[in-house]
Parts: C-alpha cells; structure tokens; sequence
C-alpha cells in the first residue's frame, strides 16, 4: 500500500541533542522541537476571558466571591485561592500560595506542580512507585529541597517535555503514579480488571490522559498523606462522595459548623466525562493543544490556555460557525453556569448561618445530626461545580444537576436548622472562621516552613 | 452490494480515471492537475442520490483541488479497480437502488481508503502526526475525520 | 441549512384536484400529494419511547405521575391528563377528555385542535381575526357545533393541509391568529416593531414558526376568554412570568394552599429556543418531519412523531454517529432531566403539605404570604418543564436551570411555612382538593356541556 511505504519514509525530526528520563529541564528538548518548546514557552502569557484565561497577578477569587471564606471557613483554601494560570507557573505559584506559607502542607503537593518523576526515582533508588509513597510523606520544604547525589537540586522545573512523551519515541504516555493507580481503580469499577495505561491506552484517550495525570479530585490519604484519586466506585461527584463517605473521610471540620468537609480540587477530568463532548470522544487537547500550521508541519499547540481565546483554532475546525457565534454559545452556557452557582452559593450561605444560629440557642449536636450531614452534601456539589475550571463548559446539563442538588440540600438544612431551634431570622452574615487547618490535620503535620 | 455501486461508480467515472492511472501522488495534484478535475464530479451525479453530496462538495473547501474520486477511491492503480469495474458492469443500474440505509453511510473499508487519501494529499503537513514511532497497532491510529469531517462536504452546521 | 435550502427546487407536482382556503379535509390534497398524505394519515400510528411517543390509550399521566394532582389540586388537569398522540387525533382527543367532558371550557380551545381558520372566516363574515375573537368566547359546545350556510359543520377535521400551506403555491404559512399576534409581540420585545409573519419570516423560520403554532404556552385573557400567548416580555419562564405577575393574572387557586397559580401548557417552542439546536438553526420540522427519498424525489414526512422512533432520518442527516449511540445520548439528557423533575416534585409537595399543616395551625394569610409567592414561582417552573415534551432535550441545560429554581422556591417555603408556625413534622400526604375550576374561573364560565 503506497500510503504505508510513504509513512515509512517519514523523518519527523532529526535529533540534535539527546534527551533522557532524566531530563527535566525542557530547554535541551527545545533545540530538537523548537515548535513545541517555544509555544510552550509562551504558557506564561496571561490574557483573560469573561470566566477564565490568567492575569499577570493571579486574580484573588476568595475577593471575587467573599462567600467562598464562609464555604471553606476553617480551612487553607479560605486564606488564598487564585485563578489558574499557564503552566510554566505552576512551581512558583505553588511556591507562593499563603497555603504553603501559612499552613504546613505535605510533598504529596509536588506531584503535579514540578517535573518530579525522577526525584521519585531517586528517592526510591530507581523504584519510582516506592519514591512516590516516601515523598508523599514528607513535608513540602523537604520534598521541595530535594536534591541529586551530586548536589542539584530534583524539583527545579514545572512539569515538563518528560512528563508526557516518551525521550526515545516522543510517543505520549502518562508518568504520575497517582494517576496510573486511580485509572486502574476506575477501570476496576467499570469491570475492566488489570488495567495497564501504559499497555491499554490508546493514542486518543492519551490525549486525555496526558491531561487527567492532574487535572482531576484528589486527597491526601492516612496520616503519611498518600496523594490518592478517589475513584474506586466510579467518577462521578455522587460516586466520589460514596468513597469518602465509605472510608468516613474528611478534609477538615467546617469553622462554623463543624460539619465534616470535602474539598473538591479541579474535577476537569471527572466533570469532563460527564459531557457531551467527552460523549463525542473530544479530548482535551483536541481543544486545549490544537494543531498549528507552521510552515510545512501541523504542530500542537503546547500553548495550553483557554479554548476561548483562539476559537478559531480550538472550536471552528470541528464547528463551521462564525467565531463570535461560538464564543457566544459557551458564554450562554457558563452565564447560566455562573447564576446557578450564585443561587447555591447563596442557599449554603443561608445553611451554615442557620446553623450557626440554632447552635447559639442551644441546639445539640445530635438535633443538628441532619442539618449538619446536609451541610457536607450541598458544599461537595458546589465545591465540585467551582472548583471545576470550566464554568459548567465541560458538562453543561451535569453541573446544573449537581448545583439543584446542592440547592435542595442546603435549603433543606436551613429547616432542618430552624427545626432543630434556629432563630428564624437573621441575615446571613460572614463569621470569622476557626483556626484554619493545613491540608493535613494539624496535630500531626509537618512544623510549618520556616 | 457495495462492490456493485462501486462498480457502476468506476464506470461513471472511468473517463476520467484513465487519466489517473500512474498519477497517485500529491505533487501531481498540486500541479496542473486541477484542470482535468474540474470536469469530473459529474459522473457522480448521474445518481441523483448522490446529488446533496456533490452539492455540499460544490461549497467545500475542497471543490478546488479534489474531486470525489480523489478523496474516495484508492489511489493505487489500475489492478483492483479494474476489478472493481469489471464487477459493476454485470450489473444494471436499475439494481443499484433502494435496498441501502440511509442516510448514506460509508462502510468502514471505504473510510480507511478515504483517510489514506488525506494523508496521501497532506503527507508532508502530517509528518509528524503520523510518524510512524506511534503505536503501529490500531491504538496508535489518527482519524483526519474526527476533526476533519467536513472538509469534503460542507456538513450541517457542526 | 443545506438540506432544506435544497428542496426549495424540486416541489415537482401535478394539480389533479384543486383545493382552496376551504378545503380542510386533507383527502382531496391527498390526490395532489400522495405522499406526505400518506404520511399524514400515519400520525394515527402509535409507538413509545422511553419518555414520549404514543399509545393506543393514551397514558394517563396522573396516574404514572401521583404527585400531578396534588400540583394541579383544584384545577381541570387534576381530572385527567394524558400522554399527547398523533395529529390525527386531536379533535377527537379533545372531545373526549374529562377536561371537557366535566367542565366548563372555552371555544378558545378548538384554535389548536382544529382545522379552524374556516369557521373564524365565517363567523367573522370574511374577517378571520373577527371570528377568532368571536369564536374565543363561545362555550366550547358552540363552536363545536358551528355550521356554514349549508349546515355542514365548519369544524370538522384536525389540523390539516391548509393550516400550514398555501393552496395556491403550497408554500409554507402561518394561520393562527394567536400565533400571528404572539410572534409580533415577541419580536416587539426584541426591538423588531411592526413584525408581520407572512412577510418577514424566511422559509427556515417557517418550518418551526409552523409548529409554534400550537406548540406554545397560551392563557385565556379576561372573562371573554380571549386566547393569548404571553410573550410581551419576551419568552423564557422567567419573562412569561414577569408578564402574567404584572398582570396580575392566575389560572386558578390552589386547592390546598390557596396560592395563585400558573399553569404551563406545552411550551416547546419556548424551551426549544433557549436550547442548543435552536441556537445552531435547527428546525422543529428538521427533527419531527425528516426527508424521506420516494424513488428520486426527496418527501418531508408528515408522519410527526418522536424523532427518536426513527434516528436515522431524524438525526444521523446531521449527526454521523451510530444510531444507539445517539439514542443513549438523547436517554442520557432525558434521564438526567426526570430525575432533576423527581427531586422538584419531591420539593413541591413539601412545600404544599407544610403549607396546609401551618394553616391546621391557625397561620394567617399575612404570615403566610411568603410561602404562597413561593409556591407560584415553584409550581410555575416546574410545570414548565414537566408540561414541555421533550423531557428536557430540547433545552438541556435551561431545563436543569429551571428545575433547580424550582426546586430553591420550594424548599424555602418549606421553610416559610414552618416559621409560620407549620409543625415540622408530617409526612407529605395528598389531600382532598376542593372542587376543580375550569380553565375559566366558573363563575363567569360558560354553562357546563350538556
Ligand atoms: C470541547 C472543548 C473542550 C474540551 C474537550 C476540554 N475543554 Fe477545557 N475548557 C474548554 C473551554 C471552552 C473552557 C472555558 C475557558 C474559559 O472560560 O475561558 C475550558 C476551561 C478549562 C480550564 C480552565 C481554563 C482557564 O482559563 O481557567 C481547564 C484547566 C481545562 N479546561 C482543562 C481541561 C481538561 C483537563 C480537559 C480534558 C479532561 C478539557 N479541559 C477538555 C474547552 C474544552
Ligand atoms: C492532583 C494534582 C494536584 C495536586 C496533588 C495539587 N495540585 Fe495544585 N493545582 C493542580 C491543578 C490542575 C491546578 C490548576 C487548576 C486550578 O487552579 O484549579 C492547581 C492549582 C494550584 C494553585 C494555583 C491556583 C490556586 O489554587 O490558588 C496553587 C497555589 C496550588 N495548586 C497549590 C497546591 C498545593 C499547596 C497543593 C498541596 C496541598 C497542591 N496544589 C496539590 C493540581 C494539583
Ligand atoms: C501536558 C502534556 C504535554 C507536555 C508537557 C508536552 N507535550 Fe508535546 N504533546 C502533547 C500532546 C497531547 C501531543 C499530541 C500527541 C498526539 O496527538 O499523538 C503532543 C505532541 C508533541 C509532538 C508531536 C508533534 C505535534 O506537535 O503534534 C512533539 C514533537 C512534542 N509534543 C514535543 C514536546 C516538547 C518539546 C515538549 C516540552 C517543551 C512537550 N512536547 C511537552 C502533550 C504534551
Ligand atoms: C503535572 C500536572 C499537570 C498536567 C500534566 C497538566 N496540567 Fe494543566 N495545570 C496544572 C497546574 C498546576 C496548573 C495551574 C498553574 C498555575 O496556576 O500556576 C495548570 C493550568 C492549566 C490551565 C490554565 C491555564 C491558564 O492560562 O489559565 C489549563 C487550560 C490547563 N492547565 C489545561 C491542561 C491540559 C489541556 C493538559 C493536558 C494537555 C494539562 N493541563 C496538563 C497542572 C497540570
Ligand atoms: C474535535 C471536534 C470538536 C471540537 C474541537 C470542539 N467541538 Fe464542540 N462539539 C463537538 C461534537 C461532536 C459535539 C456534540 C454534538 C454533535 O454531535 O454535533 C459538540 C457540541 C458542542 C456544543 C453543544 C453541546 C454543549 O456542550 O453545549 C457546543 C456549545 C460546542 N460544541 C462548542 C464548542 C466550543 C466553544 C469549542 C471550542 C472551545 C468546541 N465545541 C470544540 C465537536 C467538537
Ligand atoms: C476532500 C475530500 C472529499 C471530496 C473531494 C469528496 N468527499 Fe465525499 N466524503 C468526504 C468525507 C470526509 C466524508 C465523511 C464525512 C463524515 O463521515 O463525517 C465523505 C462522505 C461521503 C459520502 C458518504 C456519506 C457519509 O456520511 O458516509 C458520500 C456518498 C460521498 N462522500 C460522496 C462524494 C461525492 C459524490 C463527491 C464528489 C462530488 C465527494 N464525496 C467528494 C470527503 C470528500
Ligand atoms: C449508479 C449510481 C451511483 C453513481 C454513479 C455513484 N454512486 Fe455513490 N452511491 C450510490 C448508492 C446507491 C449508494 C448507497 C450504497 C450503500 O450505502 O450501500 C452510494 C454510496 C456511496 C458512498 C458511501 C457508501 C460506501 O459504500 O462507502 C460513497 C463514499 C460514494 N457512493 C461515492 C461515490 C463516488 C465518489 C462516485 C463517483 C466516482 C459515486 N459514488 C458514483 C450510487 C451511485
Ligand atoms: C487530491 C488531493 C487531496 C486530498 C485527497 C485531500 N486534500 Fe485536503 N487539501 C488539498 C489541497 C490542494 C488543499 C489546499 C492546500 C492549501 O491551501 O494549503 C487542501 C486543504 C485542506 C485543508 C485546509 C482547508 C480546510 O478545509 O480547512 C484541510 C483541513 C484538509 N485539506 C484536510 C483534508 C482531509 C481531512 C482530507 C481527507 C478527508 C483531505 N484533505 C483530502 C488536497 C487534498
Ligand atoms: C485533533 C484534531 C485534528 C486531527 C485529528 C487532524 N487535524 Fe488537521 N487540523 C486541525 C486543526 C485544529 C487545524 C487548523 C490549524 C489552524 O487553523 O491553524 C488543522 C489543519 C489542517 C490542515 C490545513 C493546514 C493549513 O492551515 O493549511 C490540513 C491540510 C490538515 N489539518 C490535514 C489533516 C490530516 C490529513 C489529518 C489526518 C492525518 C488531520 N489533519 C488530522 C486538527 C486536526
Ligand atoms: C434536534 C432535534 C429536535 C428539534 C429541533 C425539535 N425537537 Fe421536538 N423532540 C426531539 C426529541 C429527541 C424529543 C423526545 C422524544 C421522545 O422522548 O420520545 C422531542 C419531543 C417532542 C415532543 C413530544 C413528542 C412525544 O413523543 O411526546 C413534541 C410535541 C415536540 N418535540 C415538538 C417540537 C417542536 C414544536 C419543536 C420546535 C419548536 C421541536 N420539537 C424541535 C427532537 C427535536
Ligand atoms: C395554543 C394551542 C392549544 C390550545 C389553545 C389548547 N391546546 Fe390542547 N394541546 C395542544 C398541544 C400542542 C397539545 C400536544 C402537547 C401536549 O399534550 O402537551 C395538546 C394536547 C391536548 C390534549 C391531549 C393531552 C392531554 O392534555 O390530555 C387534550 C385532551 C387537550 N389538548 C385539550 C385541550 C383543551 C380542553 C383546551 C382548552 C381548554 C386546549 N387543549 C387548548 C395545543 C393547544
Ligand atoms: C394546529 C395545532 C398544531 C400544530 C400546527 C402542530 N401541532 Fe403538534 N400537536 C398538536 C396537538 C393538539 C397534539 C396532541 C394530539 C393528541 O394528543 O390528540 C400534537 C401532537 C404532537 C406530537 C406528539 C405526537 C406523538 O406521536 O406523540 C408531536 C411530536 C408534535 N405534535 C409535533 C409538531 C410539530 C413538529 C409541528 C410542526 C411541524 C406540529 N406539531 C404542529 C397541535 C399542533
Ligand atoms: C403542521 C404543519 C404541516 C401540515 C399540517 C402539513 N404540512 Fe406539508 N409541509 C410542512 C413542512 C414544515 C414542510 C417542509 C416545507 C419546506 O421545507 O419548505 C412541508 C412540505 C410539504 C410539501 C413540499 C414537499 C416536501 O415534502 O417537502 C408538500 C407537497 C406538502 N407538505 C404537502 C402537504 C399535504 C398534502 C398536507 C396534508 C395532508 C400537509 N402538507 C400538511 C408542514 C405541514
Ligand atoms: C439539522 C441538523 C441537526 C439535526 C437534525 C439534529 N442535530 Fe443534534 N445537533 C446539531 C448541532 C448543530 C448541534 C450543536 C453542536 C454542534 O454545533 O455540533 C447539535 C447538538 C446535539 C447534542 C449535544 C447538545 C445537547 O443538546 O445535548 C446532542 C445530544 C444531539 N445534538 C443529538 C441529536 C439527536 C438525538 C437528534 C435527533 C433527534 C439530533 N441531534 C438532530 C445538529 C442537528
Ligand atoms: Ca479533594
Ligand atoms: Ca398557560
């Protein structure tokens, strides 16, 4: 067949220095893919669209939208949650966070914010799986300082060129071994046994999974803090939360109402699949990364941002419909988004001030019981839905289900509180929170960096 | 069936193709070639059925520079479409009709000589895509037409 | 849209009888157009879907769904509401339902079930908007029975031909005088003054505005019972319901809580334009009345039905994916719908029993006035949803919107209900509704049918 002897052929790219595993640095990779590097080079732009894109100081969401210091009363993420931005910040920032400043937080954070697969090898003589396990456990600034037998440094680069392609091939592959455990659970759960993603996987699901290594739900497991994907009954929100609730886990204890709390950390992934897109077999990168003509090649484009700021590229290849059009039809979808997330934000507002105010008439914990196990169900659907990058884009219909069910949880413990002897009145009103917790329960987390 | 259509599809066409035989490659595309096209998709339409796709090929961005055949017969010839035509001959038209699904789909087959025509045409711009240091199996495929879909015919708005 | 554009062309037929505006029966046009009568003659035909299609006895919804009379307590679709069927049927069905069988109603009714344009031309003595207006407020049985000079009865078969086509050109038309008015209206609302149908609407718009109308929420304006569709402030629930609120209009009062209510009639062409098919252009008649190849020339079926008892022509024209896999898409957005409906309804009834439970409790209409706003903005929205057909496919996303509003009314008037003194227990439980109205307040309705 003339097409295969024509593929043969093909010379993709000439090798000018060699890279390996333990190349981190993405600058070497840049001399033989000098298309790729320099757009990746240019994730540290910042330009913003109505929901999404970056700002050059990361916009200050607990500011934005006061009511999140009452959602996340007590915990890390009521002292600074900011807009993502493009990946070549993603060590600085999380170097910055007053997360990571005020609170103690665990190694296990490093996993998706830096290159860090080789400092796992090294840690585990070669074994990255058993360097994984060791680095959760640390403390950030030892994980963070991590250093070679010569002396340099281990985590100096955010993730990078190795930490999706394979040095020999370039071929795409997954490396985070949070990730390549928790697709195995969740093939597990969908009766897939003894999945292999790097056997198994095909080249277009890769072009998710390149993606979901990080963007998804995680928590830190035991107190060695185990970076664990919770996905073992499946990924949906509610099968998320049947995991937590099976294991009796909890991030931290609410600050006002001492509720046990989730915290849902960007759900892309999860969310994601839940969509008509993901139904459509579209990938992530199919909108995030796509192709570039450049001179005689089609290059991807590792300028990761925002769909919405080159709609062309990104939407009109699969979508023949004038850009504005388009633009204006995920603005419709996340405007609708954004007005459902402000009515729940306003119904758990409600909640939690309620309840606050049945406990200052005296209510008992087991009164509360209800209101309080409705209090940690209505925060998870929001939180899941907010914290989720996309406004709602991802998964339309589905995150509009889950901000109704967190609207009728929380409107149901607002009775719940004042059957259970709330006031009826009362404004809702911002509380000042409880100590806030680190990601770890305090008592027994690392001492704080110094 | 299929072989049938195809058949009476090659003969409509046949005027044409013999100016194809030996001229697979892109360049000659690229080139002069466009001259001869334009003539051609009217052997198509012959068959009304396949009138709204030569419209919608008539508006795409490929109306210029390929034809029907470009995009959906093999490049390789003559040996398996002479075939290919020797067997629709025995067939009337007439026979041709009404026992087919619609809308028209394409079978599998058809889709996979359709693709190896686009990368044929694109080899250069697809280089890297479609090196061969991805996975050689099934897992390692690209479809143009997962994205490209509509570059043959103006589909639907989508 | 290339598939419709297309046909403009080819409209090959021979005139072997003449038909006119009077010609209602579709049997002589039947010999013109063999094909689409045949066609048309099928909506006879029944076949469910998981959520739609039709029976031989149509479903009697009150019964699948209890809850329906507790949300309609006091009113005539508390009696009987069924599952809607073929065009073929709908003079007959109108005939027959306990609507009418046991209450009062308007002539207003026939302007949808009935090919009727004829009879408003002859009541009005040529003037078809006079008679409309005249026809409105005849008692049901009037206009039921309306006969021409000949004493043949002018209202005599359903919706047919000429209600849709021009028997000069067979050209697309609109002929319903609500619609004709509705449509100006909204278009004024939309800054568009001076709207006329017949001259500014494009054919494509006319192979949904066909539909529209019937397929449309509408009201009974004041004691003359004047058809109306509400659409001065625009088409989404919400504008609906600013206009009948600034009317100060109810359908009828509550017979449990005595709120005054709304009710949703079938409003598809509403849902579907906030839905993403209409904002890409797609038609109702694209989806309900695909083309069919008869030999060499292309037929629109008139077979109107659910689209998804035949996928293939419905859909896979635009959609080139497998047909179950379509279907298990369109499930999806259907079921994730009936469950968002579920969790409302489960909300209204709350609501309803805890409002009767503050009344047993001696609450006074001031203390419950809350509640009852509540309820209207509840019942309203849900009714919106549960009344359109589609079971949220049409709009997906606005659906979710709507329910989840709902949803946020009702269980704060729960809590409404239980500050105003409702005993917090109680399990929801139907009660008696008190007698049923018409869809015209009795007193000044017309005298039942004898
Ligand atoms: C069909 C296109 C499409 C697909 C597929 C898609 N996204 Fe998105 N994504 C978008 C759009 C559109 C936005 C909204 C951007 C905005 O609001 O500016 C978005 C937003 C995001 C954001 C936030 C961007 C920002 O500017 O803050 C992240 C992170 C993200 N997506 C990751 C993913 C991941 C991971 C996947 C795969 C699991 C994925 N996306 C799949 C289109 C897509
Ligand atoms: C499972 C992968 C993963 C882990 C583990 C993780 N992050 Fe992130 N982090 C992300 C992704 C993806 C984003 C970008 C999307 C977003 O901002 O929601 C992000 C964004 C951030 C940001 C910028 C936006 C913001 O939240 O202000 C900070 C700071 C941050 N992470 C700190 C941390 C800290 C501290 C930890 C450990 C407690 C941590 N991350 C653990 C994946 C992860
Ligand atoms: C977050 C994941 C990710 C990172 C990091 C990444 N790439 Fe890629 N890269 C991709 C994806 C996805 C593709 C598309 C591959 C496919 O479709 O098979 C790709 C494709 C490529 C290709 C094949 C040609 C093309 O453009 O499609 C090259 C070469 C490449 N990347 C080089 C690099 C270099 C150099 C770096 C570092 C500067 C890098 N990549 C970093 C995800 C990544
Ligand atoms: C190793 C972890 C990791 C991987 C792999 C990864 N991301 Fe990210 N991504 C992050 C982090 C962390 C941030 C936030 C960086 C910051 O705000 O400092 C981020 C930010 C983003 C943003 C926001 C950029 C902006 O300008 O607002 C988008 C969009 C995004 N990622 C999409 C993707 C897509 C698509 C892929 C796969 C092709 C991917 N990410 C792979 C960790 C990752
Ligand atoms: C690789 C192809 C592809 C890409 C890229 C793509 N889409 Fe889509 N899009 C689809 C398909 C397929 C559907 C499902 C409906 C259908 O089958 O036409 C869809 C559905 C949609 C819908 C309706 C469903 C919903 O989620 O509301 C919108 C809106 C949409 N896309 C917008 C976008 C935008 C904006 C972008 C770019 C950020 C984009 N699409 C990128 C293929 C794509
Ligand atoms: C540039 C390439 C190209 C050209 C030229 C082209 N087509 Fe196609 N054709 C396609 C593609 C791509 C598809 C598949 C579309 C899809 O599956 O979404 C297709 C599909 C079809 C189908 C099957 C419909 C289906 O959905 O499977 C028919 C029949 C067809 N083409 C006939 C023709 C005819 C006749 C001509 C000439 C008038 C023509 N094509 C010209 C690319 C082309
Ligand atoms: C004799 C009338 C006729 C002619 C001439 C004709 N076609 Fe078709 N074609 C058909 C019919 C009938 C079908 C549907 C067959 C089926 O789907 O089983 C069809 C189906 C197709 C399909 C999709 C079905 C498949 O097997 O993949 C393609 C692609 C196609 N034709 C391309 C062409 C091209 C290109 C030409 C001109 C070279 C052409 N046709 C000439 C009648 C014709
Ligand atoms: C006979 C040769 C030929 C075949 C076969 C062919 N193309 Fe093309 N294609 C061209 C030429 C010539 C152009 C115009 C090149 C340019 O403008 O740079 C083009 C342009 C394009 C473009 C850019 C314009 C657009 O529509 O966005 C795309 C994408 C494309 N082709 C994809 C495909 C795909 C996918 C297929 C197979 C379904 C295909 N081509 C089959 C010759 C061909
Ligand atoms: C994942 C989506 C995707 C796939 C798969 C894909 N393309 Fe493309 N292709 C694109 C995008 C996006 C562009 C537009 C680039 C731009 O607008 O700058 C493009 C552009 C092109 C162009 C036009 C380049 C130019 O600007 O002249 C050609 C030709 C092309 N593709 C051919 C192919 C062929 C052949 C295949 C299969 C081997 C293929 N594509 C597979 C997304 C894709
Ligand atoms: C994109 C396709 C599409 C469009 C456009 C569309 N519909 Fe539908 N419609 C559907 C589907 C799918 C259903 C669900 C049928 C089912 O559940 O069996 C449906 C259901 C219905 C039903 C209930 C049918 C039943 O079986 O009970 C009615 C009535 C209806 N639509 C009318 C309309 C009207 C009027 C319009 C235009 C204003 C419209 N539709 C536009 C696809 C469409
Ligand atoms: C504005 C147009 C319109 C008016 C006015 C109208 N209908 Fe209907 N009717 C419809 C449509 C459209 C359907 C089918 C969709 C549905 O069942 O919801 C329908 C369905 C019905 C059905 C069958 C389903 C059911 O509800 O049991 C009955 C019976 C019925 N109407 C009776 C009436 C009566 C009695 C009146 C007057 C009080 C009336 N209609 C006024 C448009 C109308
Ligand atoms: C004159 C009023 C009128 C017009 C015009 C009209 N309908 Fe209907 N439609 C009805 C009524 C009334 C029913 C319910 C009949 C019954 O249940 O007895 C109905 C039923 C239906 C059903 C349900 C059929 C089934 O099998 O369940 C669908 C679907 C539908 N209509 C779609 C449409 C579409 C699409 C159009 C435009 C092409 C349209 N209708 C035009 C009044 C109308
Ligand atoms: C509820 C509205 C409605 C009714 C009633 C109706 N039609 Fe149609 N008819 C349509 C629509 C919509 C089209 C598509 C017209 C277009 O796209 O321009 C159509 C198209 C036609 C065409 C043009 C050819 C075609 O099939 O597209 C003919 C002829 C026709 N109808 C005949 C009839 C006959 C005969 C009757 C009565 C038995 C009838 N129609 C009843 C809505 C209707
Ligand atoms: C005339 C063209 C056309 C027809 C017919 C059509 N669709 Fe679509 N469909 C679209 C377009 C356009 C979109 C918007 C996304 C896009 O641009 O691809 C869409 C979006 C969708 C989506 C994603 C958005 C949503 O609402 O969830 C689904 C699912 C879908 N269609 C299913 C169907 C089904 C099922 C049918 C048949 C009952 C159907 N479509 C008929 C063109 C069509
Ligand atoms: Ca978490
Ligand atoms: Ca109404």
């Amino acid at each position: 067949n003339i097409f295969t002897r024509k593929q043969e052929a093909r010379v993709p790219f000439q090798r000018l220095v060699e890279v390996d595993e333990s190349t981190t640095d993405p600058a070497p990779w840049g001399v033989n893919w000098p298309h790729q590097y320099d757009s990746y080079l240019r994730t540290v732009d910042h330009e913003r669209t109505r929901y999404g894109g970056s700002d050059a100081i990361p916009k200050q969401k607990l500011d934005a939208d006061p009511w999140l210091r009452t959602m996340w009363a007590g915990y890390a993420f009521s002292l600074d949650y900011r807009e993502a931005r493009g990946h070549a910040h993603m060590l600085w920032d999380q170097d910055h966070t007053e997360r990571v400043l005020q609170r103690p937080q665990p190694g296990a954070c490093l996993h998706c914010h830096s290159s860090i697969i080789e400092a796992y090898r090294h840690v585990g003589d070669g074994d990255v799986m058993a360097g994984f396990r060791q680095v959760n456990a640390m403390t950030w600034n030892e994980a963070r300082n991590l250093t070679n037998d010569a002396g340099h440094p281990l985590v100096a680069h955010p993730m990078s060129c190795v930490d999706c392609h394979d040095p020999e091939t370039m071929r795409l592959r997954v490396t985070r071994p949070g990730f390549i455990e928790g697709i195995r659970k969740l093939k597990a759960a969908e009766g897939i046994d003894d999945y292999d993603v790097h056997r198994d996987a095909t080249r277009h699901e890769l072009r998710t999974f390149v993606c979901a290594q990080c963007h998804v739900e995680y928590y830190f497991a035991g107190t060695d803090t185990q970076l664990t994907y919770p996905w073992d009954k499946g990924i949906r929100a509610e099968e998320i939360e049947a995991y937590y609730d099976e294991i009796d886990f909890s991030d931290w204890r609410h600050g006002i109402t001492a509720a046990p709390m989730l915290k849902a950390q960007h759900p892309e992934f999860e969310l994601w699949s839940q969509g008509v897109h993901a139904k459509a077999g579209v990938a992530c990168a199919d909108c995030h990364m796509p192709y570039r003509r450049v001179g005689a090649m089609k290059v991807s484009d590792h300028h990761v941002r925002s769909p919405l700021l080159d709609v062309a590229a990104s939407c009109q290849t699969c979508h023949r419909v004038p850009e504005e059009e388009l633009l204006e039809r995920a603005h419709v979808t996340q405007d609708r988004t954004q007005g459902l997330i402000d009515r729940a934000a306003a119904a758990l507002t409600d909640m939690i001030d309620a309840i606050r105010r049945a406990k200052e008439a005296g209510a008992s914990d087991e009164q509360l019981a209800e209101a309080l196990r409705l209090h940690r169900r209505a925060q998870w659907r929001l939180d899941f839905v907010y914290s989720e990058n996309s406004r709602g884009f991802h998964a339309a219909q589905e995150s509009a289900r889950l901000l109704a069910e967190s609207i009728d949880y929380s409107r149901q413990g607002v009775a719940a509180a004042i059957v259970a002897g709330a006031s009826p009145e009362g404004t809702p009103q911002v509380v000042e929170a409880s100590p806030v917790e680190g990601v770890t329960p305090s008592e027994e987390a690392p001492s704080p960096r110094e | 069936m299929k072989k049938r259509i195809w058949g009476t599809a090659a003969i409509g066409c046949s005027v044409l193709l013999g100016s194809f035989v030996g001229a697979g490659s892109y360049t000659f595309h690229y080139g002069e070639g466009f001259s001869y096209f334009r003539k051609d998709p009217a052997s198509c339409v012959n068959c009304h059925i396949m009138q709204p796709h030569y419209d919608t090929w008539l508006k795409s961005s490929h109306h210029a520079v390929a034809n029907c055949i470009d995009c959906h017969l093999p490049h390789e010839f003559p040996h398996d479409f002479i075939a290919k035509a020797e067997n629709g001959w025995n067939h009337s038209w007439a026979f041709t009709f009404d026992d087919f699904p619609e809308p028209i789909r394409m079978t599998a087959r058809n889709r996979r000589t359709l693709e190896d025509n686009c990368k044929a045409c694109h080899g250069p711009l697809t280089d890297q895509m479609l090196a061969d240091h991805h996975r050689p199996d099934e897992r390692g495929a690209v479809s143009c037409l997962h994205c490209h879909s509509n570059v043959g015919h103006t589909a639907p708005p989508r």
